[in-house]
């Protein structure tokens, strides 16, 4: 029997990054999400967006090389990329509101198997940090969650229906955590690839919505 | 024509007084009028409502709408986040919202940005589909179009903006580099009187290209260059 | 007795121009209004702003000289000035609805005794030119009327309500004719000031709102 | 990514099916994409709807919306004017529309710039106060704000915009002229298909300063450069 290898969260960065096709304008969540602009397509060109303004932005900036008024949307020195562009707030939320982001990826607390999720507000708080997923939930084509498969306590994160306050109802296509990658369909949660070592049985008690397995279950795809 | 440009960042808050409402720009850093927030700070108004993407933070030596927070000059924030907007990193604000003993209106993001620009554009309101279906939505008025739900959102003014920006000239056009853009042109546009400090010496008029603008100059009531002894921004690294 | 002169157009603008404080931003409509900008304060900086984007724009450029590129909202060619700045189209208007305009001078086919104003629509036309007008009438903290007291046909201009279709209602502060300036107050127009040679009856004889002669009636005043 | 540098006007308006809607940026004749409209009159679309700041004009040699409504392509179109800027002169458009041979929907000015803004914002509706207790307001949802009516108006977006700009790079970044911006901008962001003709060479990514991008590349769908026997914006009497 293989042992069990839950993905790492590079990994699963990657992972989600093959799915952006040739000219996507896609736009990272702080935490996993921002791991995907790690993963450089050979043959594809990604345009990344930050709802600060920041049109076809580079890279993170190496250390000693910031410049002090140039950050993604997660407050990161980045560099400038040949052809980037600036916009003010309104324009930049304009543009993710206006359906020109092809996908965001973002990080979740929870995310249900009708498509909700919910990522600002933690159970009992007052308030929360909605920053700028609501808009780009609603606004973009695609809404990937990357997240853990689990709490730290083993606490399912996929569940049937959100207990959180939700930030964006029946918008999430794709979930990847360090267990599986799953489809949002009609039907909920489809299994499509797993992590190495675990069976659909391993991933089902590990969440708490009912899994449908992809009849082309396989595992977890790399790039290369 | 009044001249525009003061001698320092003191005179060009003097006025604010107690209970007004203050714009400040910033994302992460740049942006944040430093200078004129530690003014406004020196200058000792209070029962502020701030309107800002986060509280700010405080602790770390930095200036931001943090400070006047932590100084109890705040009665009320209006920001895309009460919580820090990095789960694992805990905001000061935080606590004080939790227990009840500051007021915040928390609003996606792109609904603080688009609110900013109806103040500054004559629009009261607007509809949006962010939020729909959320807690965030809850008690406003929500409508129906093109088969999805969308909540109707109201035009937000300010009495002041403290902006930052690169460059002006005397009559206040301004310029931003990179990232120090963000809320500085809506703000400009949605406040009474809008004040700026600029990184780089004031210009004569016609040294901007015209096509370059950012911020046209008759948004822009004060101008503050910061000198070389000023906060400047920079990486926390650094 | 004096003879009857009625102001020309350029004087009426001349007159209307005084009235542009420093540092005001300045709107002007086609007709009568773009004459203003020929009246150079000696002491007072005036801003002119128009629709197409114009921030503080120049004088009409001379034949030759002309950026195919650069037009005022009539459509005429305009230099550029120290100082300019261009928006697009809809931050051009978010400026003029959002209250950044000092005054906006119009003209017009009928002013009303309450501030209502006609100048986009024809009697009996289907449509017409609304053009800025409508967000410059609601948008603009003064609007004044430059016009012509009567139709070529002698049918007075000044009206106790329009009859034309309205641009804005309540919204016109003063009103400069070849005959009178008018003030416009809950009490009606008041004339405040009068061509050389006319009476108030004469003016009243020509309009069909009942007027409000100012108790500090004088002539026109000219600058200087 | 696919390349949007197109080599000819009619291969960048080849597939714009009859009934398209099509914008027209231009005002008073900066603006205007002459070139791809003369495209469009030569590729034969027809029944389509325009959405410009006027309908144009025909009969004095330049090319603009109105060469397309002369030759009867134009079902509708919606505009700030459908009579002549300039009262004392006649417009072509006038007449037809008078004898109700063409459909035309007229609103002010800042509300078509305003709705088209808003197409491209994800905003499906708004108030303004303008055009509020006129004819252009009736059969619409009006509404009192701070003591004053305003019109709820929608957002108007389009199959397809034809824009002209001075300048763009590989990635489709724009940069215009003075006055030639206008509508650009926002129809860039409002139509489905956005076709630009520029004025000058296509330049690499990175030959624009990123602080005075006008549009960003990703509105833009393709490129034309007019050649130096094309069509080219001049003042009347050149």
């Amino acid at each position: 029997m293989t042992e069990q290898r839950p993905l790492d969260r590079q990994t699963m960065a990657n992972r989600a990054a093959m799915e952006f096709q040739d000219g996507w304008v896609v736009n990272l969540g702080i935490g996993i999400p921002t791991l995907c602009s790690n993963f450089v397509h050979p043959d594809r060109r990604v345009i990344y967006q930050s709802e600060n303004g920041l049109v076809n932005y580079g890279p993170l900036a190496a250390e000693g090389e910031e410049d002090p008024n140039l950050v993604n949307a997660g407050g990161q020195y980045v560099v400038e990329m040949a052809g980037m562009a600036v916009q003010d707030h309104a324009d930049s939320f304009a543009l993710i509101r206006g359906g020109y982001v092809d996908v965001t990826a973002l990080g979740a607390y929870e995310a249900a198997a009708n498509g909700d999720f919910a990522n600002w507000k933690v159970a009992g708080a007052r308030g929360g940090g909605i920053g700028g997923a609501m808009d780009l939930a609603v606004g973009a084509k695609n809404v990937f969650l990357l997240m853990e498969h689990t709490t730290k306590e083993g606490k399912p994160r996929l569940v049937e229906r959100c207990a959180l306050p939700v930030t964006a109802r029946g918008v999430v296509t794709l979930v990847v955590t360090n267990l599986g990658l799953f489809r949002v369909a009609p039907e909920g949660f489809v299994l499509e690839e797993i992590a190495p070592g675990y069976a659909p049985s391993d991933v089902q008690a590990a969440t708490d919505a009912r899994l449908v397995v992809s009849p082309s279950l396989r595992e977890f795809r790399r790039a290369g | 024509m009044r001249n525009k440009v003061y001698p320092t960042f003191d005179d060009a808050v003097a006025d604010v007084p107690d209970g007004a409402s203050v714009m400040l720009s910033g994302f992460a850093g740049p942006g944040t009028a430093r200078n004129l927030i530690a003014a406004l700070l020196r200058q000792g108004a209070s029962r502020l409502t701030l309107i800002a993407n986060t509280p700010g933070r405080w602790g770390d030596g930095r200036i931001d709408g943090g400070a006047l927070i932590e100084q109890g000059r705040v009665a009320m924030v209006r920001a895309a986040f009460t919580a820090s907007p990095h789960p694992s990193a805990a905001s000061p604000f935080t606590e004080l919202y939790e227990a009840g003993e500051i007021e915040a209106e928390l609003m996606p993001q792109g609904t603080l940005a688009e609110r900013i620009r109806a103040a500054g554009a004559g629009i009261p309101a607007f509809y949006t589909p962010a939020g729909a279906g959320t807690e965030t939505a809850l008690g406003k008025e929500t409508r129906v179009f093109g088969g999805r739900e969308h909540v109707m959102e109201t035009a937000l003014p300010a009495d002041y903006a403290l902006i930052r920006a690169r460059r002006a000239d005397r009559f206040g056009n301004l310029q931003y580099h990179r990232s120090q853009r963000n809320f500085g042109p809506v703000m400009a546009r949605a406040a009474t009187v809008t004040i700026v400090e600029v990184d780089e010496p004031v210009v004569e008029e016609g040294a901007i290209d015209p096509d370059h603008v950012h911020t046209p100059g008759l948004f822009v009531d004060r101008i503050v260059v910061v000198p070389p002894d000023g906060i400047r921004e920079e990486p926390p690294n650094r």
